[in-house]
């Protein structure tokens, strides 16, 4: 077997394995370090298939940025890990079944049959032009288009996450740096003439 | 020599899998955003073999794509997450059940 | 001219609007707002729809077929909505909106107590003469739809939207049970009409594949020797099959024998419209289809023999009726019925411009005739029986002389405009050569005399004779106010002149060539026009043809029996009882209706509903169906639990599906 | 790299909604809560710019620019006016409606506009990629939208639901376009839809990826068995936001099936009929029949709608260009009646009121006879009466099923929609022959009362006069 089938089949053994604990586990914080465990090794796959600039880019983007948003938001809310799972065996079951068949036609369909290598062998490397290069050359020209919609939805993101979870507390406490500056000496010390107690 | 069918399988088991994930899991909703994320995955596993496998770029620059847009989406969707939260004090998919008929 | 479109649809939209104004914010704009915006709207209509006759008549526009919106298309059939400008529609477009607009402004006078005709808080009564302006202007526009309409739908269209005000009219007074029993006897009699209609114009679209008039009329000479089985084995030819067709539908709306016993009982109606619709334009409808359909007609001999006898049995019979009718409105609307049958022979006759000539003078005429009725009610405190009445000449002498005038153009006194367009009509008749013509011409002959007995016998005893009505009715006699009179001058003029002024176009000349195709075999109005010398000549001469001495006759007879010798009457009823009793029960067409059609449909349904509708339809089809519809729907609601995981099995499945079905 | 200036002509609605969202987005943000009507004229200032440019722009030969990712065509410029006009009259409808809940925020307005653009990019896109974005930009808006009252319990339930299944069908959308992507090479529709037409052995991978595609499609739609969160989501949502959601974005959902399937799978068509049956025929019988056991008119409209769309694939599954105009026309004729039907119960509703229950429609013909008249022409509509607008859409879908002798879905959609009649039927009844439950009179205000008229009376003015908008149709197909 050469190296290369070998580094293939280790990473999808990791992956399948990871996503297979990331649907069953019982503690989201688990789970999601599993998905970024699917994350590196589907790194791995692209390097393979000699996609650096992506297989980088999931890496920081999903591993650094995303996967931190989930455990953030699965540390914030507080959630209760269920003490017993009734019936989860039963819908194991189902879903095993349901997912198998699926696989199963999926497979078919994907299988050697239409993408073996007789069909499609693997292209002979194109030279030292950089995947990171190709890609930005046409993202900034053919795919200028695609790539302002793109900014658009993250501005979507923004608007609408601010939009739904930014409230101000009646109750918290905020500094105002305005007012701090604006303060005065006489706002923050009086100064009282009191008799002195008379000494006993 | 690796195969684009044996890629293209990975990503039909990651698909497979993921899909059940989202049937199989009642108790928390944020495993289903995860799984969402993971059905994404297996899409761009089969864009970026069919990629390298047609030597043509398109297939990545679909991928970047959807990767910024799934960043977007698991915003929104934890936004949403962090809301129904407060509304309900719970996010069991158990419990997600008022609307219906 | 450029404008034209515009033109003619200002015609037809004025008055919709004026009806939609008064219709609907009759309360807010009041008695006076709702007249005024809808004799507006007429008033419109009128004066545009005479420039473009006086076009029309001048030859500056010859005939327009423009069709101005597509309303759908469906299967490469275009229903449209458009108009055909030509002399036949502009002449009924003038008559139409003329006879209207006197109608509207005699409406303001007629209808002004009409609070008095509902009984107290009424709904209904509410905005009640708002209401019937509304009415009238809506009918306005359905008519000059109808007439100016380039295809069988729009004609359809117009219609039914006539009948259906027709309906709304006779009903107005909806409290009083007749009014209701009348509305929808007319309406049932027509959608008997109606039915062979629309079986016609089925008829024309499945051969023609076009409801245009004139893409029709282009290839009908080859649909000429197309024949049809109705029955078995018996072949009709098409053309036959359609032109009966159709004048089923025009027999209905134009009442003729045996369809026309919801012209009478529509007298329940108010007056003004009794005038409006059942004397002037609606009624006429069914002369014009056939007038407009010529081309058709002309290809036909067994259609056009039909015609000629139905209108011969229409014009005699329903004449006979009017002399023992002591309600004034039946004895006109009688006369209607026969006038109507007039115009039906001159069709069956093949003589279309005759035909539409003496709709055009018996319009002005009959519409003087019904108003002038309408005045002598309004005087009489809406009493309609002529036995109370009598001397009225001294009381009311503009409605006196204005009905003088219209019975003389009525019994056809010669220059009077009745005479000119009945004696081509009869002049036609005779020179016809079709099956059944000797008797239609026999028919038209006696009709005249019968015509004229009727008439007079009318006037005498509305307008002379002692007064025979009581007190306090006398004591309150006078005539009646002047949006009642003018209305009643004016239609005196045309009723008087019309026939004079157009006798040598419209009977006898090429007036209608492009509307009106005449088959040359068939050209009785043409075999007659060599003997045509101008319209004086023609009045001197009718003084020595036999219609004129049995007009003559039947005033006379009028005279002796109800002014010199009135217990004739009574002996004669007497003597003749088994006569009597005949006409009195209207040949007993309405019993016979009665017992078989309304009596034995009603049986069949009583008998349909115990058995098909309660046990088989309601209990198993429809409580069955609910049932199971309702518990399948229960049954998918649980599948819509709620849950997400659920849900999202539910798309699994679907994709699998989809697979299992597709794919593999 | 020879690098060519794209024509950016065509793209100026698009351009014109993002700059305008971006400036209001701006101003927004100095807007105190009492002058924050500014952002709600704005936004229905930059609709109506943007119905003007494109009306503008618009020409009878189709434009493909940006590289093969953006296409003008007819089709294009009218589904995008109706879009302009269907979202401005959801946002004079939402107004009074935000008002009363203290919802009237400028992040309803934003997301609306950005929604739109989404929209603009799905209808005028011409690459698989475009076509994701254009949905996405779309869906993620609308789904912060449904989520926007955020004290809402059912709100948020709403919008998760939405949110979970909306993703998991762009994921498969996604999986079927990445599946066409490895067996034609191509992104680009026109090319795909010339590559598919060559393609021999490998169809089984087309019909395969076309599954996947259709599912996608299917659930914007609403489409059975891919329909479960339009009545939950419809439900749940602020009545302002499930006009919206039920009307412009179908606009969009019927381009995205047109670009898909008729612009890049044409050769595919035998198949995906075949799919398209079976949905239509799913849902117009069980959006039909879940119909009538609604108590809730929300949900009563959404199943309503999910029969429409039945209805509306019918058209285009005939694969003529008589059936995809009728399907236009359909989708067309569908905003109209839903933003009328949605907007009845806005106009019921009140503060802490929100008229959604079938019950309170009773009598309503005795509390105002004008919008009794009103939501009886939108029923009867909706039922398919004649001679109002949904009747004709009916006819002209089921013509193009008939004229490819597919008769008995003509008959299975005629008998569901008499069923259906039913639960219409029952809101009339309700209306008119019940006594009212509810006293108060309306408090809705003259626009939203003027602009109600003006709905109902346009489905009846479209159905006497149906003629001109299904011409249009028939032209912006070609």
């Amino acid at each position: 077997m050469a190296f290369e089938q070998i580094v293939f089949y280790a990473f999808s053994a990791v992956l399948v394995f990871s996503a297979g604990v990331v649907i069953t586990v019982r503690n989201p914080v688990h789970a999601a370090l599993f998905l970024v465990l699917c994350f590196f090794s589907t790194a791995g796959l692209w390097l393979l298939l000699r996609a650096e600039f992506l297989a980088i880019a999931l890496v920081l983007v999903y591993v650094g940025a995303v996967m931190v948003l989930f455990l953030f938001v699965v540390m914030m809310l507080d959630i209760n890990i269920a003490v017993v799972r009734q019936g989860f065996a039963r819908y194991l079951a189902v879903g095993g079944v349901v997912a198998i068949l699926l696989i199963a036609v999926m497979a078919m369909v994907v299988g050697g049959d239409y993408f073996g290598l007789e069909r499609t062998p693997v292209p002979e490397p194109i030279g030292e032009v950089s995947n990171t290069r190709l890609l930005g050359l046409q993202l900034y020209t053919d795919y200028v288009y695609p790539f302002e919609i793109a900014s658009v939805i993250l501005l979507v993101a923004i608007i609408a996450a601010i939009a739904l979870t930014l409230r101000r507390r009646p109750d918290s406490r905020y500094q105002e740096p305005g007012r701090q500056v604006e303060v005065r000496r006489g706002d923050r010390v009086r100064l009282v003439s009191m008799k002195s107690e008379e000494r006993r | 020599m690796v195969a684009l069918s044996d890629y293209l399988t990975v990503g039909a088991i990651l698909f497979g899998l993921s899909m059940a994930g989202i049937f199989v899991n009642r108790k928390n909703v944020i495993i289903l955003l995860m799984c969402i994320e993971l059905m994404l995955l297996a899409v761009n596993i089969n864009f970026i073999a069919f990629s390298y496998y047609l030597s043509d770029t398109a297939g990545q620059i679909f991928v970047f794509f959807i990767l910024t847009v799934a960043a977007a989406e698991a915003a929104i969707g934890l936004a949403i997450l962090v809301v129904l939260f407060r509304n309900r004090g719970t996010i069991n998919v158990d419990e997600l059940g008022t609307l219906k008929g | 001219m450029e404008n034209l479109e515009a033109i003619t649809l200002a015609i037809v939209l004025a008055p919709l609007f004026g009806s939609v104004i008064a219709g609907l914010f009759g309360g807010k704009i009041g008695r006076s707002g709702a007249h005024s915006v809808t004799i507006l709207g007429v008033g419109i209509a009128f004066v545009l729809s005479l420039t473009l006759f006086l076009q029309a008549l001048s030859g500056d526009i010859g005939s327009i077929n423009q069709s101005i919106y597509t309303w759908m298309i469906s299967d490469g059939i275009r229903f449209e909505i458009g108009f055909l400008i030509d002399r036949l529609s502009t002449m009924m477009m003038v008559v139409v909106t003329f006879v209207s607009l006197m109608v509207h402004i005699y409406t303001v006078g007629y209808m002004a107590d009409d609070e008095h005709n509902w009984p107290d808080d009424s709904l209904a009564g509410k905005n009640s003469y708002q209401r019937f302006f509304s009415y009238i202007s809506l009918f306005t526009f359905s008519m000059l739809m109808l007439v100016m309409s380039n295809n069988f739908l729009q004609l359809f269209f117009g219609w039914e939207a006539v009948g259906l005000v027709s309906y709304l009219l006779i009903g107005f007074w909806a409290t009083r049970e007749s009014a209701v029993y009348a509305n929808l006897k007319a309406f049932l009699v027509n959608r008997v009409g109606d039915f062979g209609f629309i079986l016609g114009i089925g008829a024309v679209l499945m051969y023609f594949n076009t409801l245009d008039y004139q893409a029709v009329f282009n290839t009908v000479e080859m649909h000429q020797d197309v024949t049809v089985s109705i029955w078995g084995d018996s072949e009709w030819s098409l053309i036959t099959v359609i032109c009966i067709l159709l004048f089923i539908g025009a027999m209905g709306k134009s009442a003729q024998v045996p369809l026309h016993v919801w012209l009478p009982d529509s007298m329940e109606g108010p007056t003004p419209i009794s005038a409006l619709i059942h004397a002037a334009t609606m009624v006429t409808a069914g002369i014009f289809m056939v007038a407009r359909m010529s081309p058709l007609y002309e290809l036909s001999e067994t259609a056009l023999s039909m015609i000629l006898i139905i209108g011969a049995i229409t014009a005699f019979f329903m004449g006979l009726l009017g002399l023992v009718q002591n309600d004034i409105k039946r004895v006109v609307a009688y006369s209607t019925l026969s006038q109507l049958g007039y115009m039906t022979v001159a069709l069956g006759a093949s003589a279309y411009a005759a035909g539409m000539f003496h709709l055009m003078t018996h319009a002005f005429f009959k519409a003087l005739l019904f108003l002038g009725a309408g005045s002598v009610i309004i005087a009489m405190h809406h009493d309609q029986d002529m036995r109370n009445m009598g001397g009225l000449r001294k009381y009311m002498p503009i409605t006196w002389i204005t009905t003088l005038i219209g019975s003389l153009a009525l019994i056809g006194a010669p220059f009077f405009s009745g005479f000119y367009s009945k004696d081509s009509i009869i002049e036609a008749v005779g020179h016809s050569q079709l099956p059944g013509s000797d008797i239609a011409y026999i028919a038209v002959l006696l009709g005249v005399f019968v015509t004229a007995l009727y008439s007079f016998r009318m006037y005498f005893l509305v307008f002379h004779g002692k007064a025979r009505m009581d007190e306090h009715t006398r004591e309150h006699l006078h005539e009646t106010p002047r949006v009642v009179t003018w209305p009643l001058i004016l239609l005196a003029i045309p009723s008087v002149f019309a026939g004079a002024l157009f006798v040598d176009s419209m009977a006898f000349g090429d007036f209608f060539r492009e509307a009106i195709v005449v088959a040359p075999a068939h050209d009785t109005l043409g075999a007659l026009a060599g003997d045509f010398h101008g319209w004086f000549t023609f009045g001197l001469h009718g003084f020595v043809t036999a219609p004129f001495w049995l007009a003559a006759a039947g005033v006379a007879t009028a005279y002796l029996l109800y002014m010199k010798f009135t217990h004739v009457p009574t002996m004669l009823k007497e003597k003749f009882g088994w006569l009597y009793a005949i006409l009195d029960r209207k040949y007993g067409f309405d019993d016979f209706y009665e017992w078989f059609f309304a009596g034995g449909s009603r049986g069949i349904g009583n008998a349909l509903w115990r058995f098909g509708d309660v046990k088989l339809i309601d209990g198993l089809m429809i409580n069955g169906s609910a049932l199971a519809v309702g518990w399948f729907a229960s049954v998918m609601r649980y599948v819509q639990s709620g849950y997400l995981y659920h849900y999202a099995f539910a798309m699994i499945l679907g994709l699998l599906a989809l697979f299992g079905l597709f794919v593999i | 790299m020879n690098f060519e200036t794209p024509d950016f002509l065509p793209v100026v609605p698009e351009l014109f909604v993002l700059g305008m969202a971006c400036l209001i987005l701006v101003v927004d943000l100095f807007l105190s809560d009492r002058s924050r009507v500014v952002t709600y004229l704005m936004s229905q200032a930059t609709l109506v710019g943007a119905l003007v440019v494109t009306l503008g722009l618009s020409s009878p030969i189709a434009q493909v620019t940006m590289n093969g990712t953006f296409v003008l065509d007819p089709m294009a410029t009218l589904l995008k006016s109706v879009v302009y006009i269907a979202s401005f009259v959801a946002f004079l409808y939402a107004k009074d409606y935000l008002r009363a809940r203290s919802l009237f925020k400028g992040e309803f307005f934003l997301l609306g506009l950005f929604a739109v653009l989404g929209m603009m990019v799905l209808i005028s896109a011409h690459s698989m990629l475009t076509v994701y974005l254009g949905l996405e930009l779309m869906s993620l808006s609308l789904y912060a939208m449904v989520a926007l009252q955020r004290n809402s319990a059912t709100a948020s339930e709403a919008a998760m639901k939405y949110f979970i299944l909306g993703a998991m069908a762009s994921a498969m959308l996604l999986y079927g376009m990445s599946m066409l992507y490895g067996a034609t090479g191509t992104l680009d529709l026109g090319e795909l839809g010339a590559r598919v037409q060559g393609a021999g052995p490998s169809s089984l991978v087309l019909v395969f990826g076309l599954v996947f595609l259709i599912v996608g499609i299917a659930f914007k739609l609403g489409a059975v068995p891919f329909h479960m969160w339009v009545p939950d989501v419809y439900h749940g949502a602020p009545t302002a936001v499930t006009l919206f959601v039920s009307s412009a974005p179908k606009l969009a959902a019927f381009a995205m099936l047109m670009r898909l399937l008729v612009d890049g799978l044409p050769g595919l068509h035998g198949h995906w009929q075949d799919m398209l049956i079976l949905l239509a025929v799913l849902s117009v019988a069980l959006g039909n029949v879940l119909a009538i056991a609604q108590a809730n008119i929300k949900r009563l409209l959404a199943y309503s709608g999910i029969s429409h769309v039945g209805f509306l694939l019918m058209g285009v599954l005939a694969g003529t260009p008589e059936g995809y105009a009728a399907g236009m026309y359909y989708a067309i004729a569908y905003v109209i009646m839903t933003l009328g039907g949605f907007g009845m119960v806005i106009l019921m509703s009140r503060a802490g009121f929100e008229a959604d229950r079938l019950e309170d429609y009773k009598g309503l013909n005795e509390r105002s006879p004008w919008f009794a008249l009103m939501m009886l022409i939108l029923m009867f509509s909706m039922a398919g009466v004649p001679p109002f607008l949904g009747f004709w859409a009916k006819l002209a879908v089921l013509e193009a099923v008939v004229s490819i002798d597919l008769i008995w879905v003509a008959v299975v959609a005629v008998v569901f929609s008499v069923i259906g009649a039913f639960y219409y039927l029952r809101v009339v009844k309700y209306m008119y022959f019940d006594k009212p439950e509810d006293e108060h009179s309306l408090v809705a205000g003259s626009d939203l009362r003027f602009l109600l008229s003006a709905n109902g009376l346009a489905v009846l003015g479209l159905g006497i006069f149906p003629g001109s908008l299904l011409a249009l149709c028939a032209s912006a197909i070609g």
